[in-house]
């Protein structure tokens, strides 16, 4: 069948539309490098060992940073996160007390955070009238709730043996390993994002879920699949903050969710879905970090660094919104 | 392609980023292994700025708490006094993890010595231990970290007589025989639950106490409306009890409020601030809290900072039987004695605030 | 026929499956602990959780056009840190005064977040949680690490001391206000509207930036008067106060069958939900269960409820079809 | 002239940003007549009524009510001037009850409090007006699209209109039910209510209208007294060209069965539905709206889950539980409502087109962006999508074209053999109607079997080989195109013998 009337449609990318995607990034990258500067010119101490031993704690919730990319295109959220982080490091804490070899410990540590994911996942998927943030709201309840109960009184263990573990707080130089393994998983997941037809599922999920359904994508299933990936890779944050903790508490990993939200969203992806990219989201996450670092070391009071954070955070998310409108305006 | 070629320029541009931030010129150009050189060089230039006397660090367990900030102000008062630079911090929330990400700070920054007031006993051991690698002295105050992970700690009060005077104030206002409860902070809190135990071994070990009757340890989280909640289950639970026993700020103070507005005939000790618990204090049945305990923060406060200077001086190593001087304390010299587990410096006994002494101190803390 | 609609309207009815769960929940308690349904300990019960109850009001009307507040507590820490200190620093002791400045801290912040979210067009949740922190973190900053204790607050504390009729006022008050609002005021009406479809309540005239703003601005000044209660209630004003407990307030509306894309919701069920919070926030001591497992239990019966509203809502929908097959 | 004018305006032009919606439009409508107006989507008809109704400010151009100028500032203006419309876009509050519906923005009030008796009361003797069927106090998302409908009529009716606005309100309505709303139309005009309504449906503008105005990109064209108008010359004026066969149905040699369902059942929306499709063939399948049309393609698709039923393609079984095992099977469905179902509205149309075969267009699920771009822009041009970029977001397309992208989506996949088409023309104007009719026809050529659901008997009488209708969740006739006629139809879709106690 061709074209009765022969009109032809263009078929090559427009430079305008990439260049738009690509601001967002580049401004970010701009932040980053100010951010250093500062962070050098304010802080004698800024530098790159200093940061790379600074940076393991919130490496861990990096890992996290990932999943919750994928959670929030799909248009979902998950607030449980940080429970899972919690009560993963508390059952791998423990099991490895009561005896058992480490690489079964560390193993049994991500297959918590596994299951924690599909427990979430399977509410999700099987009450599809529920909101995510009810769902994980009442789950994050119940993680830390089994955590406290598994510590029991005194609610905090420490490992007997932490020399197995130890593995984990492994460097390289001044760059620990954690650090590679967050760049290994950004190049993961920004290309599987990105460049597969998982990636675009997940888009066409966040932008409708009823056509992608229509169109024969496995909306369920994929939800499914993510909120358990989510949970596994708050496992391996778990295991991360075992690692440098040797232990872990009731408190552990409280606040984490609302962390690395707050730095998907300062990359630019939307809690409403389909929008949005992880490039953006791990940029901006290592400008949180440096920020957190930078500040911390010339001994800015802690509440105040939140309160930056806080404002940067509706800035960055005000801004886009406004230059829309003036753009709109413009053309007018 | 372009789009390759896009993320390359990304990739160059992050990376000069990052050296640029990082421009410090050993760890630019050499290899990355001599950082730690680096590192030391930094304190090293750090140390000359405080004209010798050192740099010193105290990390609390939380921001927006008037005990946490006198324990600061007596550290500093001392510091200062002595010609040393003080660093005051407060973790963003009441956890381990928000320490450790304070003390990492503080290694970066190349600090002497750090005084820690620890939310966890045993998830700071690592950082603990990675200061200590990095050169510096490391105590805590107020509340312990493993021993194995400090030099020394500066106890407000011996577990043993904390949990002493709280059994005896617990027999003396049950008339010597009764039911009562504790209400506890959180129930990973160390302090706490050490003097919690203490009270119990005490008991179970004296007759003396056979006759009164620990019903329930509560855990009002630190938080005043699950402590209310609390104190009034433990009310409604136990119609016979007599005492109520707080060992922590927080609940004490939620506590005395639920006891004296249902002027109920159940009283209160444990251990408060005098400031906080001023409304509550008094002998007639008006009040629900007829005296409670605590030590002096400023001094505890004070202590650490001699301690600090001791430990940065070389003059003690934080071993059993050292000695040093605190000019502005009542019970100077002190010395490190053993607590079983670690070494220890002891304040001095809890000091009982009554509604003699009240008015007094609560315009101090 | 008319007896059969009656039942009809009992089943359909989110708020009567509330009431039963209410009442299988109060038995249940009763069992355990025969003295729960004494008069005080009931008005204990409305009394430790008049913060949740009030806030919960403002959440519904938030929740109505679609929206969320995450920020509440921290304005709460703010107003109330705010409030505390003018006491402390005897700037300001007069009670009536005190409430009207926490109302307006309230207020501000409210009016900030509504301002930002209708004409900014942001997320919510990212807008309030922007201000989660800020306003958490200036409460920090204000109070410069110090509590306003009892004897700051001494004369003041008496409105929300135990047996002062102050927060019980103040909640029936707040409830009789917005159910009279909620039902049978245009304003009321126009917050459904808006949420329920927005370009229509354009399109009807109803000035829906203005809607938003306002709904925002409510839910913060009830988030100030309740900083100022929690000051007055528990004599003492700290900056972590209420820390984590917007999710409370968020389950409360939730259980209460407020539902979050909006539109429907009503203030019976809010109370209910925020009753049932408040029952199992008060119960759980009594009944004996170990301090330690209390939260597990919160979090499962908060689930389990929520699960139940869909599972109910499934077999309505079922029964409907059934009929409709006859 | 001395026309009685009760509405005029005026050498309107109305600018969005990059578009001129309305360019110099002219309009007059005399008192108490019903005035059709028509033109192609996007002629500017939507944002017209909206610039009556207040809801868009024009930057140019005069309006006079009853000979004053006027300038409404919103809709309450308009509302309070006696206009009120009834729009194309879904106005309805779900979660509202009926009685809410009508009076939104408008409650009867005493002392700035809200009288809910009385509103219901009103609400009742309005319904009572239109012969409605349903409570005050249902909750309109209970309703069926017809009676929301009503809702949305009583809501105009409400504010004692003089003047009111129906922009294409039998779009969504069946033949009988569109009948139903003439008369309420009827009503309105005996009661000396003017009347304008947008439609596409020429059949509505006969029976109604008096005279119809014609728009075309966003331009006035011409004012016609109905009786003195031909359907060409209205088809000409609307689409500025002569559209010689609206149903160009081509000869076409039916072949096997190649798709048959079988006793296909779901509790509350339809039961025991059989029926088969042969290559070439396109089948017909009609029925009052809330017939269980639509529900049971959902089902067969895979969409939702049935109770019973069997699928077989070439005679062999297949099992079907999700939607990715019909299109497998070479079972594709257009669905009903392209804008929610259809099409990712915010996507461009390239990736719209190639989101069912995407994994096909990947190697090892890696895409392959150049033929990706390829394959979309052969499809789109193949069923001639009127677009400048295969980069165009589906939002930006009328709703014709639209349909045309969700027909390219499901040619991509080539290994279609039975395709579902519900309501393809729903909201499509003249024009575009055409083209996809041609659409239709090729494809039945080339050997798929067509299933069309439709409620618009034109295109089914016009375009089916056979025809099913149903009624309540029944497949009550089968009629071959030999026998049809539109009375045969009606008479089988509102089959009372289907109504039997299970």
């Amino acid at each position: 069948m061709a074209g009765k009337s022969g009109r032809t449609i263009a078929a090559t990318p427009q430079t305008g539309l990439k260049q738009k995607l690509l601001s967002l990034e580049g401004a970010l990258v701009i932040i980053f490098i100010l951010i250093n500067v500062f962070g050098r010119v304010l802080s004698p101490n800024y530098n790159l060992s200093n940061v790379m031993r600074e940076s393991p704690r919130y490496l861990a919730e990096i890992f996290m940073l990932f999943g919750m990319g994928f959670i929030l295109v799909l248009g979902d959220i998950d607030i449980s996160v940080g429970s899972i982080v919690c009560l993963s490091a508390t059952i791998g804490c423990l099991t490895s007390n009561a005896g058992l070899p480490m690489g079964l410990a560390i193993l049994i540590t991500l297959l918590t955070g596994l299951c924690c994911g599909m427990i979430n996942g399977f509410i999700a998927t099987r009450f599809t009238e529920l909101p995510t943030m009810i769902v994980t709201l009442g789950t994050q309840i119940i993680f830390r709730g089994i955590a406290e109960v598994s510590l029991g009184s005194g609610g905090s263990a420490s490992l007997k043996d932490y020399e197995g573990i130890g593995i984990l707080r492994a460097k390289v130089g001044p760059i620990p390993l954690a650090f590679f393994l967050i760049i290994i998983c950004a190049v993961i997941f920004v290309i599987v994002l990105s460049r597969t037809t998982f990636g675009r599922h997940l888009y066409a999920i966040g932008s409708s879920k009823t056509a992608a359904q229509y169109a024969g994508v496995e909306v369920q299933k994929i939800r499914f699949f993510c909120f358990t990936l989510i949970g596994f890779l708050a496992g391996i944050c778990g295991l991360f903050i075992l690692a440098s903790t040797y232990g872990a508490n009731t408190t552990t990993g409280q606040g984490f969710e609302m962390e690395v939200i707050a730095m998907c969203v300062f990359g630019g992806i939307a809690t409403t879905g389909g929008k949005g990219n992880l490039v953006g989201a791990f940029i901006a996450s290592l400008v949180i970090v440096c920020l957190r670092i930078a500040l911390g070391q010339i001994n800015m009071n802690t509440q105040l660094i939140l309160v930056i954070i806080g404002a940067m955070l509706i800035i960055s998310v005000l801004v886009p919104s406004f230059r829309q409108r003036f753009l709109t305006l413009k053309k007018k | 392609m372009k789009k390759k070629v896009i993320s390359v320029l990304l990739c160059v541009a992050m990376a000069t980023g990052i050296l640029a931030g990082c421009a410090a010129v050993p760890t630019a150009t050499a290899p990355a292994a001599d950082a730690a050189p680096a590192e030391e060089a930094a304190a090293d230039e750090a140390a000359p700025a405080a004209e010798g006397a050192g740099t010193f660090a105290i990390v609390t367990k939380s921001a927006g708490n008037p005990f946490m900030d006198r324990l600061g102000t007596g550290f500093e008062e001392v510091i200062k006094a002595a010609g040393g630079e003080v660093v005051r911090k407060d973790p963003e929330s009441a956890t381990a993890d928000a320490q450790i990400a304070v003390i990492q700070s503080l290694i970066s920054q190349g600090v002497d010595t750090i005084a820690i007031s620890a939310n966890d006993a045993n998830a700071l051991i690592s950082v603990c231990n990675e200061a200590r690698d990095a050169g510096i002295k490391v105590l805590t105050l107020d509340s312990d970290v493993d021993p194995s992970a400090r030099a020394l700690f500066c106890n407000q009060a011996g577990v043993e007589a904390v949990g002493q005077q709280l059994i005896d104030a617990v027999y003396d206002l049950t008339g010597g025989e009764g039911q009562y409860a504790i209400l506890s902070a959180t129930s990973q809190a160390t302090n706490q639950n050490a003097w919690i135990d203490a009270m119990k071994a005490i008991s179970e070990g004296d007759d003396k106490y056979s006759k009164i009757e620990l019903v329930e340890v509560a855990y009002g989280d630190d938080e005043p409306q699950k402590s209310t909640d609390q104190t009034q289950a433990l009310l409604q639970n136990y119609p016979d009890l007599k005492v109520i026993c707080a060992p922590t700020t927080v609940g004490i103070a939620a506590a005395a409020k639920v006891l004296q507005d249902q002027k109920s005939s159940v009283k209160l000790t444990g251990l408060g601030l005098p400031s906080e618990m001023a409304e509550y204090i008094g002998d007639d049945d008006a009040h629900s809290c007829p005296y409670m305990f605590l030590w002096n923060p400023i001094d505890l406060g004070r202590l650490a900072g001699y301690a600090s200077l001791a430990l940065y001086n070389g003059e003690i190593t934080g071993a059993v039987g050292d000695t040093f001087e605190a000019a502005t304390l009542e019970s100077s010299p002190y010395t490190v004695v053993d607590n079983g587990a670690g070494t220890e410096v002891i304040l001095g006994p809890p000091f009982k605030f009554d509604p003699s002494n009240i008015d007094e101190w609560k315009e101090v803390y | 026929m008319e007896k059969k609609s009656l039942w009809k309207k009992i089943t359909a009815s989110r708020e009567a499956s509330l009431v039963i769960v209410l009442i299988v929940m109060l038995i249940v308690i009763s069992i355990f602990s025969p003295s729960f349904l004494s008069p005080t300990n009931l008005g204990q019960i409305f009394r430790n959780n008049t913060l949740t109850m009030l806030m919960a009001l403002g959440m519904l009307c938030v929740m109505l056009t679609a929206g969320i507040d995450i920020s509440i507590t921290s304005t709460l820490a703010f107003a109330g840190m705010g409030i505390g200190l003018l006491q402390k620093y005897d700037v300001i002791h007069n009670t009536l005064l005190l409430f009207i400045i926490g109302a307006l801290i309230g207020l501000a912040c409210g009016f900030l977040n509504g301002l930002i979210i209708a004409k900014g067009k942001i997320a919510p949740i990212i807008c309030t949680m922007g201000f989660m922190y800020i306003w958490r973190g200036m409460a920090y900053v204000i109070s410069n690490n110090n509590w306003a204790s009892g004897q700051d607050v001494s004369g003041f504390s008496d409105f929300g001391k135990d047996g002062s009729p102050g927060p019980y006022i103040i909640l029936v008050i707040a409830y009789v206000v917005f159910f009279i609002v909620m039902k049978w005021t245009k304003f009321g009406r126009s917050i459904y509207a808006v949420g329920s479809n927005p370009e229509a309540a354009q399109i009807s005239g109803i000035k829906v930036d203005r809607v938003m703003i306002a709904v925002y601005t409510i839910m913060g000044l009830l988030s100030g008067l309740a900083g100022v209660l929690s000051v007055s209630i528990y004599a003492s004003a700290q900056p972590n106060m209420q820390y984590g407990k917007e999710m409370d307030v968020i389950a409360a509306c939730v259980i209460g069958g407020v539902s979050m894309s909006g539109g429907r919701g009503s203030v019976v069920g809010t109370f209910l939900g925020a009753l049932i919070i408040s029952i199992i926030a008060k119960a759980l001591p009594l009944v004996g269960i170990d301090a330690i497992a209390q939260n597990l239990i919160k979090g499962v019966i908060i689930v389990f409820v929520v699960i139940l509203n869909v599972i109910t809502q499934r077999t309505m929908d079922r029964q409907n079809l059934l009929r409709r097959e006859m | 002239m001395a026309e009685d004018l009760i509405l005029e305006l005026k050498g309107i032009t109305k600018i969005f940003p990059g578009v001129k919606a309305l360019d110099n439009v002219q309009f007059q409508l005399r008192r108490g007549e019903i005035h059709a107006l028509m033109g192609e989507n996007g002629a500017g008809k939507s944002t017209f009524i909206k610039v009556i109704t207040g809801v868009h400010a024009a930057e140019e151009g005069h309006m006079y009510l009853n000979g004053q100028e006027v300038h409404f500032k919103g809709t309450q203006d308009a509302g309070a001037a006696g206009i009120a419309a009834v729009y194309q876009i879904p106005t309805s509050y779900m979660e509202l009850t009926v009685t809410e519906n009508i009076f939104i923005g408008h409650e009867i009030m005493k002392n700035g409090i809200i009288q809910w008796r009385e509103m219901n009361k009103k609400a009742e003797e309005l319904l009572a007006r239109l012969h409605a069927n349903f409570k005050v106090t249902e909750e309109v998302g209970a309703l069926t699209i017809a009676q929301q409908q009503m809702v949305e009529i009583a809501k105009a009716l409400s504010t004692d209109a003089k003047i009111i606005i129906l922009d294409e309100p039998t779009a969504a309505l069946t033949a009988n039910e569109s009948e139903e709303l003439y008369r309420i139309v009827d009503e309105l005009h005996e009661q000396g209510v003017s009347v304008i309504f947008i439609s596409h449906r020429m059949e509505d503008m006969y029976r109604l209208a008096q005279r119809v105005t014609v728009f075309r990109d966003s331009r006035y064209i011409d004012t016609f007294d109905v009786d003195k108008i031909t359907d060409k010359d209205l088809i000409k004026a609307m689409v500025g060209r002569e559209i010689t066969d609206m149903y160009p149905k081509p000869k076409v040699q039916i072949g096997q069965e190649i798709f048959k369902i079988e006793n296909f059942s779901r509790l509350g929306y339809f039961k025991d539905v059989s029926l088969s499709v042969r290559a070439g063939e396109i089948v017909g399948l009609t029925g009052l709206v809330g017939a269980g049309r639509t529900e049971t393609f959902q089902c067969v698709c895979g969409i939702e889950k049935p109770d019973s039923g069997r699928v077989f393609m070439n005679g062999k079984e297949v099992r079907i539980r999700k939607p990715k095992d019909a299109m497998e099977a070479g079972i594709i469905l257009l669905p009903e409502d392209r804008r929610r179902q259809g099409l990712i509205m915010s996507w461009s149309l390239c990736d719209n087109v190639t989101l069912p075969i995407i994994e096909k267009l990947s190697k090892n699920n890696f895409i392959d962006h150049k033929k990706e771009y390829e394959l979309s822009r052969n499809y789109l041009e193949s069923v001639d999508t009127k677009a400048v970029s295969i980069f165009d977001k589906a939002s930006t397309l009328s709703g014709g074209n639209q349909q045309k992208v969700v027909v390219a989506k499901a040619l991509a996949q080539d290994h279609m053999k039975v395709v579902v088409m519900d309501e393809p023309t729903k909201g499509v104007d003249v024009g575009a109607k055409a083209e996809i009719y041609g659409i239709m026809g090729e494809l039945a050529q080339k050997g798929y079997g067509i299933i069309l659901i439709s409620s618009e008997m034109p295109e089914i009488l016009g375009m089916s080989d056979r025809i099913y209708v149903m009624c309540q969740g029944r497949v009550t006739g089968c009629l071959d195109r030999e026998e049809v006629t539109q009375e045969k139809i009606l008479e089988l879709a509102m089959d009372q013998s289907g109504r039997e106690v299970s």
